[in-house]
């Protein structure tokens, strides 16, 4: 209900949403959570695995029970903490995990099995008959899975990243964090505070405490201004620091429009931060006590129903009893009653306690059992001379308090307890660099936070090199911390630890008795803290029933821990603008738009994108345009873009020797003007990439890579030159991008390349394998007599930005001669014809043995990958070998991926004989050609094959033949 | 105590009281016939086929933490069989058999799910990489299905096929291939070795392996000096600092590598789906989780964590690849210490030493070879011959080049398998 | 984490590629036995603990040594192959 | 023979104007790449009138001079030569725009890990880094205003991550502005 006065909210602003359909009214500043406990809507969800009607327990980010789906269509939220959703007018909110309704749940039928479904009881049964298991059990399990359910739509992917960069990242924006954030900020230090909460204050916010003569709220208004006015410090709301990573780097998501409709802003940005300190101000977590039936809708934690009153002006109830183990459960009558609301009881389990309020008072009295089921109605007590029921629908619960230092452990720290506060607190360094503070260490008087932060922030600032300027704090409450005297009720009925997965302390005794007696044992078998609060509340409280149930201390026990992220981060934040094209970078060539022009279809290679073929009128099939461009190359000309490829300028007086190092061959000895094919060898011995390398000058050379491995092959270069032999005087530099480079092959190719050029080209100018500079109409150009068609070619390379404009022209040219442009699927028969490899051949696995290029490698000199290809296992003449493979019938093609068995044996692992790496149709040839790799593969030339391919179900003959099908002996391309 | 539904039922009507312990907790003795160092996936089915495949009972496992406590309670569970260089062939076409028996021999409901697994290819080079895995499977005996983009689609609706950076051309799909519960695995394992009589022994840390004349004669752990004519180094993810004891330096590099798992949402994912491209790979759990992971963070570690930048390629590969799961919320993180070897393969041989074995190396696919592993080790130990399913698991092959098994194709630098 | 490219000072982890021990740079020499390149190419110290490896700044094409602590992830130094071989 | 016509990167893309920021060409003349030889560094920065160190942006003869690696600068501006030094035209290897506005530095806080702030990146500074998963070279030529540059063909794509990145810092302004 709402309390007529007071609170956070803004009256004069009513919102309107709905819950379930139903139209809610709340008021500006109010969550989900708030608004829906205004109207007295306090059942909001059902636990995972008995479907138990829940309510709110937290008012925050730790809420393990009011989990609704928020928003709809394709960015619906699933899994939403109603505690943190702040209203918007047009919010549409949903209840989860129930059918067919809230309030009527058929799923609960699962509450009454729970004698049946203790801890692990899934690992102990559905395993006969065997079969049923997978057919019928599973299938079950699975459906009853999950709380919420994603809309099945794609993600729009709206969300954004960012990276900010600070001396000081204060995290957290209570007392402390507030405290730390302008002693460091005086001093003139970079800060960042951020805040998981819609405005700094934190507690201050929810407790009517004061700070000299202002309200606490008052005060942290002021800081917050104050700090927002200074230009070296950046105040992120919304914002919940959610991992800490190394050398102060941090993980945050901001929400940045989740609080309005959803609109042009994106909704949350995923932050890095990085923080050369950082402070740690996150505060406490009020933890539960668990006593018989401690889940029924009404029951909050005694912190929650101070920030509802107080910050929200809204009380769980109208009777409302107070049950704890700490001062705190006064504090919260208090504010209560001064809230006009009735006091039902106030518990307290402490024999000695007192109290003065007008309110019944229990001391040394426990609850042992509540009434009520989709609200709470009542509850017993039991107290010095015997058991009273008590009518009340709220229950507040003070259980202590557990530092929220859950950061502390993301790089394995491993927190300590500490026994005057009944609490595990940060251990000492926990995180290079970064100082908790306040009460996230276990200080929890707002003087001492204001204090301890102030202390942080000055150690942080002498890491920094700066010096503390002296600011002045406000006095505040500085009570002693009463430390909480119970972890949990002993009584007969089942006591809640994990309430969102129902783990209860008879799952953890019951853990205990099978010897699951670590703490991670316990956890794991019994689920506990594995639901989306990741413990929060529970997981100390749990260890503490686990070290009662084993006769251990808590430290004996064990300790605590938590991985990242601190709140749950959508995959839309931390992987945002990555869907569709977003993906990775794309890379254009300069003849993309005429290719596209030309219907061209585009394939992705690498980042790259390349024509597959040209399809000209009344082509049905590709094959039939691919069989075009291989004839049309072979019998007239070609022009393709080859400017995918990795270029390389290489430069230097040791230029030659670098080369003569990273290649099997030798290039010290290759003349200026002429080419020389090269092979690369990994230093494993295999091979790593192929390619020509053209001398331009005495100490200038450029290295052609293929498309896939020019980054690979550069790094690989850098690290020759930088780290293997830095006194070779090389330069490196990439010069892909510069070049439009395009193949004209074919028999007209140099007729082609004669209409253009004005210097003729003549073969006895320029043999095969020579290079030279020319010009077309004005512009310098570079031309390679090279061939990877196994015609007559050469490569004419233009700066980029006459790319478009040589590749209409070549193009043009090329049909006026009658031949045209060709794309990859062409290039690739064009070069199996020839038995020429790419990377469908050296897959990382082959050596230069392997395809027959054994001779490549030089026996005179010294070259990477040299002595590890000698290994012995690297030379075997046994090893599988690459081979040509004709089919015996030419309409079978050996599928690529297809293996290779002596005749007449059964396709078997252990009679493999080899596979089959590439294939095409030879419309030169007439028939399916094939490369492929064969055991002795050399030696066995005229032999018939199996082939067999299960998957496409192929099995026909294939004979070995030499890989070149076409021109063996290079007449065509010699010219 | 055996398991059954029945009991189960009998348990609840009792308020679960007679459950009696899964293991024992006895203190060390100090003589056994082989002492097992490492209490995890392997190092437990270890011992529990020498067990019960070879008599051999008088058996210790060491475990310094806790049992299962490394990679198998750290993984994304999936268990799948599809290798195509001979050598890790046979041996994980052994391990699916044994996956498919395992909750009825170790009376321990393992969860294991063949849901079915597919290989998404981006390219025709892909695809016929693929193809040649697709059909090594079979020439092995197993399963495995080529399937086209429309294939994909009707498996996967849900995948980007509208506006893909790198277009779906089709799919490898590996219809045994699932998950298991990765902790049920290490608990049965463990259970069944107790029950047969081996002594579980939990934090108890190897300090020293003693060698006489080059044979082993025991260990020295934290609990006292064990003596045993045969031991086992099982320990992946700290296999260096143990071969360290016996004087053995190893081809082994540490690397993270990191998984996630969501919140828990109703059922939408439900296969085990890897998408190449993006060094991605996800299935959802039982409990709704969707449970997915990439590639090393590509730097040695034995840290147990990762960085951001490879959690966010994480997440932006699901973006790409299934951009519905985009309100899914990231629940938790953790990484894994992964034993890298040079060819992405693992070891299961002798030493140098008498009497001492090694089983390291398992990269990141040590949860499915759990069961195959320890069957050949167990083998190893007791008969000092490999079993036929691990032969080529060999700690020579990289001196001599001879049998690699470099299913990636990246060469021996180990952070790149 | 972040690194520190002896060319272009402290960057994040991700503008950095990892390329193994730092071993790498000291290749045996061309007529060595088979065993030094075996341990060259494979064998590996591995430690829990101090480690110098080698890394590259993709951005600038710097190849550097970094002094690091697997265990904890500590990046203490880092500098160029010609001074990490001096 | 028909003229070869010249066509810019970034042809019909820019400008953009979005928010306080505009996004534009601003391709030089030439870019030259320059890697001093060893032991020559000085007779090169004689040649050319200065040579950058690393991070730096000096002014030579033929343009302006970025640091782009270890021993090597490119020069935007004039086609440059130098005897000393490996000497490549890399005019048409790189794009080169200019983003310009109050905003522009939060535009670039949401592509590059870089730390943009004044004291890790004062005007005149040049680094080597990423944009989005680009490799990048990033100048600041004024307080305002940030020189960007990526390999040719990548030009789209970093025109479209530029675009998203000024529309979501455009439509925060206006979430946070009056009301």
């Amino acid at each position: 209900m709402r309390i007529a006065t007071g609170g956070l909210i803004d009256r004069e602003k009513p919102i309107r949403f709905t819950f379930d359909g139903k139209p809610v009214t709340g008021f500006a500043g109010d969550t989900v959570a708030s608004a829906l406990l205004a109207n007295d809507i306090l059942l909001m969800g059902r636990s995972f695995k008995y479907h138990r009607p829940r309510g709110p327990v937290t008012a925050g980010s730790d809420e393990p029970n009011a989990l609704v789906t928020v928003g709809e269509g394709a960015e619906a939220r699933p899994n939403t903490r109603a505690t943190c959703q702040e209203i918007y007018d047009g919010l549409t909110v949903t209840s989860q995990n129930r059918w067919p309704s809230l309030r009527f749940d058929a799923m609960a039928v699962n509450d009454l099995l729970s004698p049946f479904l203790a801890a692990g009881f899934y690992y102990k049964t559905f395993m006969w008959p065997r079969a049923f298991w997978e057919k019928l059990y599973e299938p079950i399990i699975r459906r009853a899975a999950g709380l919420g359910a994603l809309s099945g739509q794609p993600d729009p992917d709206r969300s954004e990243k960012a990276f900010a960069h600070c001396d000081l990242l204060v995290i957290g924006a209570g007392p402390a964090g507030l405290a730390a954030a302008l002693t460091a900020a005086e001093a003139g230090a970079d800060v960042i505070l951020a805040t998981e909460d819609t405005r700094p204050g934190g507690r201050l916010l929810s407790e009517t405490v004061t700070l000299g003569d202002q309200t606490g709220r008052e005060w942290a208004d002021r800081m917050a201004a104050r700090l927002a006015a200074m230009g070296n410090v950046r105040v992120m709301a919304r914002t919940t620091v959610t991992g800490v990573y190394d050398s102060g780097t941090y993980g945050a998501l901001e929400r940045v429009a989740e609080h309005v409709m959803p609109g042009e802003a994106p909704p949350t940005c995923f932050w890095r931060l990085v923080a050369r300190q950082a402070i740690l101000a996150t505060g406490a977590l009020e933890r539960p006590i668990a006593f018989p039936m401690n889940d029924r809708p009404g029951i909050l934690s005694a912190a929650a129903t101070r920030t509802y009153l107080n910050r929200y002006a809204v009380s769980p109830g109208a009777r409302v009893a107070v049950f704890g183990n700490n001062d705190d459960a006064h504090r919260t009558a208090t504010d209560l009653a001064a809230a006009g609301v009735t006091v039902a009881a106030l518990i307290d389990t402490r024999e000695d306690a007192t109290s003065d309020g007008a309110w019944p008072f229990y001391p040394g009295a426990e609850v042992i059992e509540t009434q009520g089921r989709l609200r709470l109605e009542g509850l017993t007590i039991r107290k010095p001379g015997g058991t009273l029921r008590i009518g009340a629908d709220a229950l507040a619960v003070a259980g202590g308090w557990n530092p929220a230092l859950h950061l502390t452990c993301h790089m394995n720290g491993r927190p300590v307890w500490q026994e005057d506060i009944a609490a595990f607190v940060p251990t000492a360094n926990a995180i290079p660099g970064l100082t908790p503070c306040g009460a996230a260490l276990g200080t929890f008087s707002t003087a001492g936070c204001l204090e301890d932060g102030r202390r942080a922030a000055e150690a942080a600032l002498d890491a920094l090199g700066h010096s503390p300027k002296p600011i002045d704090l406000p006095d505040a409450e500085d009570t002693p911390y009463s430390p909480p005297a119970t972890w949990a009720v002993t009584a007969p009925g089942r006591a809640w630890l994990d309430l969102q997965n129902d783990v209860t302390t008879k799952d953890v005794h019951l853990a205990a008795r099978e010897n699951f007696r670590s703490v991670e044992h316990m956890k794991r078998y019994t689920t506990q803290g594995m639901a989306t609060d990741q413990g929060k509340g529970s997981n100390v409280t749990a260890l503490a029933i686990l070290a009662d149930a084993t006769g251990r201390t808590i430290p004996e026990t064990g300790t605590t821990t938590f991985r990242p992220p601190y709140v749950p981060v959508p995959i839309s934040s931390m992987g945002a603008g990555h869907a569709g094209k977003g993906f990775a970078p794309e890379r254009f060539t300069t003849s993309h738009e005429a290719s596209t022009a030309r219907a061209a279809p585009m394939i992705e290679a690498g980042l790259w994108y390349r024509p597959s073929y040209f399809p000209v009128h009344g082509e049905k099939t590709w094959r039939e345009s691919c069989d075009r461009e291989v004839r049309m190359v072979r019998e007239c000309v070609g022009v393709s873009d080859v400017s995918t490829l990795g270029k390389i300028d290489i430069q230097g007086p040791g230029a030659a020797e670098f080369l003569d190092l990273v290649y099997t061959g030798t290039f010290s000895t290759l003349k200026e003007g002429r080419i020389r094919y090269g092979l690369m060898l990994r230093e494993d011995g295999h091979v790593m990439d192929d390619g020509t390398t053209a001398r331009l000058g005495p100490q200038h050379y450029l290295m052609t890579t293929t498309t896939a491995a020019a980054g690979p092959v550069m790094a690989h270069l850098e690290f020759v030159a930088q780290g293997l032999r830095p006194d070779l005087d090389v330069k490196l530099t990439s010069v892909t991008d510069h070049w439009a480079q395009f193949a004209v092959a074919g028999p007209r190719a140099r007729d082609l390349l004669n209409s253009l050029l004005e210097e003729e080209v003549t073969d006895d100018a320029v043999p095969f394998m020579s290079c030279w500079l020319a010009t077309v109409s004005g512009v310098p150009v570079r031309l390679y007599r090279i061939s990877f068609s196994g015609e007559r070619g050469y490569e004419i390379a233009v700066p980029a930005r006459y790319g478009a404009a040589l590749w209409r022209l070549l193009v043009a040219q090329a049909e006026s001669l009658g031949g045209g442009a060709y794309g990859i699927e062409a290039l690739n028969v064009l070069r199996i014809e020839k038995g020429f490899i790419t990377h469908a051949e050296i897959h990382g696995r082959t050596t230069a043995y392997d395809i027959g290029m054994q001779a490549m490698m030089s026996k005179t000199k010294d070259f990477i990958g040299k002595a590890a290809a000698a290994r012995p296992g690297l030379t075997e003449s046994t090893r599988e070998r690459l081979v040509g493979l004709r089919p015996r019938d030419p309409a079978n093609m050996p599928l690529p991926g297809g293996f290779l068995f002596t005749k007449g044996e059964t396709p078997s692992r252990a009679n493999a004989q080899g596979y089959v790496t590439s294939a095409c149709w030879s419309p030169t040839l007439e028939t399916h050609l094939a490369l492929g790799f064969l055991a002795s593969g050399p030696e066995r030339m005229g032999e018939t094959l199996r082939f067999t391919d299960h998957l496409r179900n192929r099995d026909f003959e294939v004979t070995v033949t030499d890989p070149v099908a076409f021109d063996q002996d290079g007449g065509r391309m010699r010219g | 105590m055996r398991y059954s539904g029945f009991k189960v039922f009998l348990e609840g009507l009792r308020g679960q009281s007679g459950w009696k312990p899964v293991w024992r907790d006895p203190e060390p003795k100090p003589v056994y016939d082989v002492v097992i160092i490492g209490g995890g996936g392997h190092g437990l089915s270890t011992a529990y086929y020498l067990a019960k495949n070879h008599g051999l009972t008088n058996v210790a496992v060491l475990e310094k933490g806790y049992l299962g406590g490394g990679n198998v309670g750290r993984n994304t569970t999936i268990v799948r069989a599809n290798y195509f260089l001979p050598g890790n062939s046979e041996f994980y076409s052994h391990s699916m058999k044994l996956w498919e028996g395992l909750a009825a021999d170790l009376n321990y409901n393992v969860m294991h799910s063949q849901r079915g697994l597919i290989n998404l290819f981006h390219s025709d080079g892909q695809r016929d990489a693929f193809a040649r895995r697709g059909n090594a499977m079979i020439n092995q005996g197993d399963d495995a299905v080529l399937l086209d983009r429309e294939g994909v689609r009707s498996y996967l609706p849900y995948l980007d096929f509208d506006n893909p950076r790198f277009p779906v051309y089709g799919g490898l799909l590996h219809p045994r291939g699932g998950t298991a519960r990765h902790d049920a695995v290490a608990w049965g394992y463990a259970r069944g070795a107790d029950r047969r009589g081996v002594d579980l022994l939990q934090q108890c840390e190897v300090t020293g392996i003693d060698i006489e004349g080059g044979q082993v004669t025991g260990v020295q752990t934290t609990r006292g000096p064990i003596k045993a004519k045969k031991v086992a180094m099982i320990a992946a993810g700290r296999s260096g600092q143990v071969a360290a004891m016996a004087g053995m330096r190893l081809p082994i590099e540490s690397h993270v590598l990191q998984a996630f798992v969501t919140e828990g949402l109703k059922p939408v994912i439900d296969h085990v789906i890897s998408f190449g491209m993006g060094h991605f790979y996800i299935s959802q759990s039982d409990k709704g989780g969707l449970v997915f992971g990439g590639d090393l963070d590509f730097y040695a570690s034995y840290a147990q964590r990762g960085n951001l930048p490879m959690a966010e390629h994480v997440m932006e590969a699901g973006m790409a690849l299934m951009p519905m799961i985009g309100q899914a919320r990231v629940l938790r993180s953790w990484g894994g210490i992964m034993d890298m070897s040079p060819d992405g393969s693992p070891i299961i041989d002798r030493t140098a030493t008498k009497g001492l074995y090694l089983n390291c190396g398992w990269c990141y696919g040590g949860f499915k070879a759990v069961p195959a592993s320890g069957f050949a080790t167990a083998h190893l130990i007791a008969t000092d011959r490999p079993h036929e399913t691990a032969a080529r698991f060999r700690l020579d092959r990289f001196a001599t080049g001879r049998g690699l098994m470099d299913e990636e194709g990246t060469g021996a630098q180990h952070n790149l398998h | 984490m972040r690194l520190t490219c002896p060319h272009c000072g402290e960057r994040d982890l991700r503008e950095f590629a990892y390329k193994g021990d730092a071993l790498a740079l000291s290749r045996p020499e061309a007529n060595a036995e088979l065993q030094a390149w075996h341990e060259y190419l494979h064998i590996r110290d591995n430690p829990a603990g101090p480690t110098r490896e080698l890394w590259y700044h993709t951005p600038c094409g710097s190849w550097m040594v970094a002094e690091r602590d697997t265990a904890t992830h500590a990046v203490h130094r880092t500098m160029t192959p010609a001074e990490a071989t001096k | 023979m028909a003229d070869l016509i010249a066509r810019p990167a970034t042809h019909g893309l820019l400008p953009i104007e979005i928010g306080s920021v505009v996004l534009e060409d601003a391709q030089p003349e030439a870019i030259t790449w320059i890697a001093p030889y060893n032991r020559k560094k000085s007779a090169v920065t004689r040649t050319l009138g200065g040579f950058p160190g690393p991070g730096q942006v000096v002014e030579v003869k033929a343009g302006r001079a970025l640091s782009v690696g270890p021993g090597q600068a490119l020069i935007l501006g004039a086609p440059a030569a130098c005897d000393d030094a490996a000497v490549v035209d890399q005019s048409d290897g790189w794009t080169v725009v200019a983003l310009d506005g109050a905003a522009a530095r939060d535009v670039l806080a949401r592509l590059t890990p870089l730390d943009l702030r004044d004291s890790a990146l004062s005007e005149n500074a040049t680094a080597r880094t990423l944009l989005g998963h680009m490799t990048a070279s990033i100048t600041r030529t004024g307080p305002y205003r940030y020189e960007l540059m990526v390999f040719r063909s990548m030009t789209q794509t970093l025109i479209h991550e530029l675009t998203r990145a000024m529309k979501h810092v455009a439509a925060r302004a206006r979430l946070s502005g009056p009301g």
